[in-house]
């Protein structure tokens, strides 16, 4: 870094070029990758035109790490891979092995760091996650507590391709759905049950009434007065608990620890592989929080991907199985129960109806 | 060395196999003691089933109005390490490459001015350093940028724009992701550090329609790689296929399209039917690739539900070649974002993402204000109700 | 014979192959004078690109609100004999069946008291007679009902129900169409006859999936026929199929749930997963047919397009064992029939049919009106946005 | 007919038994029906499981029909069928026969009275349509003027078996949709351009403000006073031109010779077979009335029809083969025009986009 460069205030630098990180099997082969083949759940390789070939170590992570974590990876890649690593899109971590050789080794050093290769080809992979009680003020649940608590029950379909296709989960801590919660094959959300708290004396102070009044998805809040003073009223009728108002408007506080817990979600998807992206739909309404260890929780996303190994056909995706075999049956199958809670009446409610004669019987 | 707090319901975490968030907490913690005060006040939500903090609060760096988030605890008392506990978005390498070298030094640093815990990465691809104090903030912010690091979005402004690693590593990616990534992202410095929007706008690049950065449900645009000509078949490849895979069930029945067939040995596509959904190439990758006429189709309006339900992107480009227009500094992108930006600016209202207005104003609407035509494409099926609202020109058709 | 009134381009439509409805009007007109008029005021609304009728105008029977259509031209001098014009509406057959002795006494009676003009049959399923005075409607009318014949539906009532001919010709038919069609007109002559709904309701009955009167784009209550138990299999007939077409391909292939395969020669159907929707069925009409189990599905609030937009029949009853309920007189039909028209009458507006008002009110409080439960057998999917409005007795789950 | 039924006024006695019209073979094997065979495009075999026989020959009808039409074909049916004949769903005629050698001699008779024998199978069925300026005041358009036009185009189809499946048309004058046209193959629909004209005189003594307002797809319509009077204004910004505002109170005229005239929609489909039923969807914005035969209407129902037979798979009706090409494709093939109007602005807009990266290019 130049000396005057030094002297002076930096902004505006933008992120750092990602051409120094890059190691130098993939500067050379940028682009002109051939093929790839995933040698089992931890590892797999990607072959270029030139014949050359790149190794990938994944490893799990919590994604909430400390200083030493990010350094114990950091000398297994000086170790391994002459310092060259990366992290996925799902917060994992990915070492960069250009020797074949050095698979094994780093991975028993992966294993004594209490760490697990794995998380490649057909298995649950990390979960996408927010931050629950360690950072945010809308939290209907922690996150990293349940995401911990499902990947210890699902550690087997981390570390071995066992199931039928790729699984993502996803856990949001509110509405505001800051994981991948909306399209997820198994998503995990925080879920407020009652109408939020009106603090009338700081409404007043932070509170901007016009923004607050378009937050709510059903119109529920509306201008009122109280002694004079200018206020909101919420009608509870219609009151969605979604806490929209709340991200506004501070004064008006919505967690309730008597009330407050987690939903389930199925049947998600991003990818355009075959079929559309598509959301994930209300599986289980609600389940209270029950920490540290949300065993409700637990128990439930496991029954699904139990139905699902045993039910779905090779490369179908979670949605992909139960369209095949019908919504009726899935709840069959898994036992949860159909409520009223399961049928749409939001906006666009009744493009989601049966408009057929189509029924399983 | 003793425990400031005692936290017996966390200390549930720490077992099982998964690896302990609890644990890399207490790492921290080690070092920290205003970690150690995280720590606690976790424990107690765990123990009162509600979160702790204060609704918002500021907290950022001089001339940016982004890049932090301000955080406050119901406690200061309690625990006075995160009376402020604040966190840094710091703009991560496209791709997410690093070397052991500079992750040092970026944990490091929080360590030294944060509480010594990091995202890797936060949801829209920073790396978050948590437990930051107001008054240290500068000194963090200055410590990364001589590092060559620059904060990332955050409030009302473009987001840190993220991609999966493309071409870096993927023998699928249409174009390189990694580079447009970083060139947007530095294009668009003042628009991410200083939030002047109506709400959030999000940039999302996935090297093909696999969708690796789940651009279609969490980017205002969303660039999803694709190719106009042919897919390239290896017949020879094909074959090693039909001995270990039952192409016909697994491969091609599931082309949505039904492109797909065998004429004897060999596997025909008929393309113009294709619609580059990559279900036959991830299947048979070194039987299938791409073609050579490769870009990226543009989706836009994906978002979360809140207010009006969750949205995915809508095919509005079905082709943008990528290559020939980085050439051009973008030139023809930069006046599609800045017509879409414009219109948003005009016509949005506060808290309004693009898609939410899309939908407001109708996307004909939308269309003429920012300069594109009606296609085909853009719709899965034309309309089915008869409320068409002719207008005068078409009179005398 | 000279003609009354010139008609150059409706003349243009007695060429051709297909047979002239222009033909047919001057067949009539050869023996009556208003249809004479009314073939004029056809040719001029020819000429003038607009229709000549004015909007509505009273027309009926004693004692009856519905039946008739009341119609008088805009030109009563030009053509007198269709000052009045009115339709008449006659209940058909169940399954349009006749013979020659009915029919002709049917067009004796349209030929002396109306214009010798009929449909058959209007699009809702009634004998139209065209071409009434008002002074003549009683004795037309008493002249039909001599010959066993009543008036059908009209305005805001029960319309004339209707079925495919079922059981009578199709070996499809899961349950008898042409008899609940009968039986149910038979009950509710009232509320055919006197119109007191908020506006007009449907009923009709089709044998099986293909759905051959087009009850679910049509009906407000639509009777579709299906079964429980499995598909009979004779696979001596399969294997003849096997010989002539690629089952394979044109019907394995297309079973939306995928749920039938070969094993060896044999066809086998995975029957809970089939969703009865009979394509393999008329693919197959000799090796295949519906269980013994039969009944209908009951879909409800198919509609024309206006106010809101078309809509087609939604799932409401999977399986109602009709042969069961009709040696009961229909009572558990009835009760619902009965609970969904008080919950119109009492939440419905003027004008308002039931699949708007279902969707006005929501598909959930529709049910709790009616007494039926939510199953999962009503949605395409669970809902996908999270905005679920909880009630207090589920707080302590 | 007992005597004093003959002097009572009959009321509410409902429609005739239908026993008293079924042929014996039909009585005979009522719910015994075994399989059926299509012996061509104008007759077919239905096989009883006693094995009995009964052949039905098929007949295109107009609809509207004079007694003399009745009484020809009543003619034939004692002649072939001991007076036995139906109408189908779609208006055409049925002889129902025991003797299969009465097919031919029938067809021939049928012939001689100028109609056509068909519509059995994979052909054009006889289109269902509606009124008309033969009897309608909404009309924006003749019905059996264009049906008929359409039909001499297309006999080919109803007489032989030359299409990969069933074809359905329907007509329909106006939005009201008496016809099918919601759900059809192909749809042929009266269309209105210009707002309705107010006639205040007439306002005030035969309309009904409030239900004329609520009749208003687009809330186009708002109460006004003109000269001390109450009416009613419309919003010309806003009005779609649905007429049925005219259709609640006739004081608001909106057929134009003008500007009236048809819009073509294809791809819908009422059937549970394979897919579930669907709506028709818009391909030809407008095409002006242009009576006594309308050319451009036959000529784009011909070239949908063209396109489908060329294009389309055995058992593939019109929407299942647009979905297999793409809507892209389909207006390429047909050259017809894709506009603003073909993408919905209606309540359910948004359901109807590209939620996916899937496009052909
Ligand atoms: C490393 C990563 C990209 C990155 O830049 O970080 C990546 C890498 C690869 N993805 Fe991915 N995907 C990655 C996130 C995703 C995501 C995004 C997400 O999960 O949030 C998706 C969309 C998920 C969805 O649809 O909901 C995704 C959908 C796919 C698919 C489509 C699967 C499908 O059939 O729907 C493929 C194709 C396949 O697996 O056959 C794929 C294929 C691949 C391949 C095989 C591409 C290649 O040739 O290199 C890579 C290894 C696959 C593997 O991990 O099994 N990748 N992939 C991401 C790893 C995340 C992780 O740590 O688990
Ligand atoms: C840190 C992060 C979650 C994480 O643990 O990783 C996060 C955290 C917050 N998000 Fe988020 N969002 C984060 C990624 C997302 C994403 C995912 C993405 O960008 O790919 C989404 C969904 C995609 C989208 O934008 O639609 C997301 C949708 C929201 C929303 C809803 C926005 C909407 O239009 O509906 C809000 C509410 C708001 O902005 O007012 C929100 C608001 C928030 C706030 C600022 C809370 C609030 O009420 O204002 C959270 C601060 C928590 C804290 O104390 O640290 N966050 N947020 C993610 C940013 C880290 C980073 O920069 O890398
Ligand atoms: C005669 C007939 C058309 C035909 O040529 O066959 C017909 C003719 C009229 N229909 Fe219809 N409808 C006829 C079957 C239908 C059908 C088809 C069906 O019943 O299967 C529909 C669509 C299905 C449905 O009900 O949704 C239909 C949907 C309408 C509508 C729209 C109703 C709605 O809810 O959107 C109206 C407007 C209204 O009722 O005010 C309407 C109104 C009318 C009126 C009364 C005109 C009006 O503005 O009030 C027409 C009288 C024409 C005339 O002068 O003869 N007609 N109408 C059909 C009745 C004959 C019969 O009894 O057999
Ligand atoms: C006679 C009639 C019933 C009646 O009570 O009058 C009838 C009779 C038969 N239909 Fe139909 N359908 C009749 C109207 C319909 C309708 C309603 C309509 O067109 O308005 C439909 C729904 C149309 C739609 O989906 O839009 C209909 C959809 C079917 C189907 C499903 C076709 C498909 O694949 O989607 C079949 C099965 C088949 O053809 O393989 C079928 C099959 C049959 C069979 C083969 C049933 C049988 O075993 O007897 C009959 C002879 C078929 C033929 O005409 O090719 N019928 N059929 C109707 C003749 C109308 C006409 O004159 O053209
Ligand atoms: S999902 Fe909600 S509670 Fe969780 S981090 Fe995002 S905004 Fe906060
Ligand atoms: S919680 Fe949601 S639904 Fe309830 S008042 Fe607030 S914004 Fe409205
Ligand atoms: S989105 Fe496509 S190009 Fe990018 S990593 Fe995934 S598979 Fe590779
Ligand atoms: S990419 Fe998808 S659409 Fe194209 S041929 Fe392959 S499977 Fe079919
Ligand atoms: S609906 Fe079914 S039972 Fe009725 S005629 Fe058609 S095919 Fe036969
Ligand atoms: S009836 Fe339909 S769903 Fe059932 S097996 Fe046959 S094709 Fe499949
Ligand atoms: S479609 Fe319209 S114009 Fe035609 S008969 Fe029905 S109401 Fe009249
Ligand atoms: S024509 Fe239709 S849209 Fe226009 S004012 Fe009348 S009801 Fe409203």
């Amino acid at each position: 870094m130049p000396e005057e460069a030094k002297n002076k205030r930096l902004t505006d630098i933008g992120p750092h070029d990602f051409h120094d990180y890059l190691p130098p099997v993939i500067k050379k082969n940028y682009g002109k990758w051939a093929y790839h083949e995933i040698l089992d759940a931890g590892s797999m390789v990607h072959v270029a035109e030139s014949g050359d070939k790149l190794y990938t170590v994944r490893v799990g992570s919590p994604r909430l790490v400390s200083g030493s974590f990010v350094r114990d990876l950091c000398d297994l890649a000086d170790k391994y891979c002459s310092g060259y690593l990366r992290f996925t899109t799902r917060n994992n971590v990915e070492f960069l092995l250009e020797d074949e050789k050095n698979i094994e080794p780093l991975k028993q050093d992966i294993a004594k760091l209490g760490l697990a290769a794995g998380g490649i080809g057909n298995v649950v992979a990390n979960i996408v996650h927010t931050q629950g009680w360690v950072h945010c003020h809308t939290s209907a649940s922690d996150a990293s507590g349940v995401v911990k608590s499902v990947m210890d029950d699902l550690y087997e379909y981390f570390v071995e391709e066992k199931l039928p296709a790729k699984v993502r989960i996803a856990f949001a801590c509110c509405l505001n759905m800051c994981g991948s919660v909306a399209s997820s094959d198994i998503a995990i959300l925080g879920t407020h049950r009652k109408p939020p708290r009106i603090n009338q004396e700081r409404l007043l102070n932070l509170c901007e009434i016009p923004s607050t009044i378009a937050a709510c998805p059903t119109n529920s809040i509306r201008p009122d007065t109280q002694d004079g003073k200018q206020t909101l009223r919420i009608n509870e009728e219609t009151c969605v608990f979604c806490g929209s108002c709340y991200t506004v408007c501070p004064a008006m506080p919505i967690a309730d620890p008597a009330t407050d817990g987690l939903s389930i979600w199925v049947g998600g998807k991003v990818s355009n592989a075959r079929t559309k992206p598509t959301f994930s739909k209300l599986v289980i309404p609600f389940i209270p929080n029950d920490p540290p260890r949300w065993p409700k929780v637990v128990e439930a996303v496991k029954t699904i991907l139990d139905a699902y190994k045993e039910g779905a056909e090779s490369g179908e995706r979670v949605v992909e199985w139960i369209e095949r075999i019908g919504w009726p049956r899935f709840f069959k199958i898994t036992g949860f129960k159909f409520t009223k809670y399961h049928v749409d009446d939001f906006r666009l409610a009744e493009t989601t109806m049966n408009y057929s004669s189509h029924t399983r019987l | 060395m003793g425990k400031k707090h005692e936290t017996p319901l966390l200390d549930e975490l720490k077992k099982g196999k998964w690896v302990s968030f609890v644990r890399e907490i207490e790492r921290a913690a080690e070092k920290s003691e205003r970690t150690e005060d995280l720590l606690g006040q976790v424990e107690q939500s765990y123990r009162d089933k509600v979160t702790h903090w204060k609704h918002g609060g500021m907290a950022g760096v001089k001339g940016y109005g982004a890049g932090m988030v301000g955080r406050f605890t119901e406690f200061p008392d309690k625990y006075p390490g995160v009376k402020e506990c604040h966190s840094m978005r710091i703009n991560q390498v496209s791709g997410f490459f690093y070397n052991s070298d500079v992750l040092r030094k970026i944990a490091g640093i929080a360590e030294k001015h944060g509480g010594g815990l990091l995202n890797l990465h936060g949801s829209t691809g920073d790396i978050q350093i948590l437990g930051l104090r107001q008054d240290e903030a500068e000194e963090a912010f200055q410590a990364y940028a001589e590092l060559g690091f620059d904060l990332g979005g955050g409030g009302s402004d473009l987001r840190t724009p993220s991609c999966c690693l493309g071409q870096a590593r993927c023998e699928f990616a249409n174009y390189d992701t990694l580079k447009i990534c970083y060139d947007l992202t530095q294009a668009y410095q003042d628009e991410m550090h200083r939030p002047l929007f109506n709400y959030k706008f999000k940039f999302k690049f996935s090297g093909c329609a696999n969708d690796c950065v789940a651009s279609a449900s969490r980017s205002d645009m969303a660039f999803i790689g694709t190719w106009k000509d042919s897919i390239k078949i290896n017949q020879d490849e094909v074959k090693n296929y039909v001995k270990k895979l039952n192409v016909q069930k697994y491969v091609i029945d599931k082309c949505p399209t039904k492109c797909m067939w065998f004429e004897e040995d060999n596997l025909v596509i008929d393309d113009p039917n294709c619609v580059k959904c990559m279900h036959c190439i991830n299947e048979m990758p070194k039987a299938l690739r791409p073609g050579d006429e490769k870009g990226a189709s543009i989706l836009l309006g994906a978002k979360a539900p809140l207010v009006t339900g969750p949205r995915m992107g809508m095919m509005f480009i079905p082709f943008y070649d990528v290559l020939e227009d980085s050439k051009n500094n973008y030139e023809w992108l930069k006046q599609l974002i800045s017509n879409i930006w414009d219109f948003w600016d005009e016509y949005g209202v506060t808290r309004e993402r693009i898609g939410e207005l899309m939908q407001r104003v109708g996307v004909v609407t939308f269309l003429e204000g920012i300069g594109l035509e009606p296609i085909p494409e853009m719709v899965d099926h034309p309309r089915s109700n008869p409320f068409i609202k002719f207008e005068d020109e078409e009179e005398n058709d």
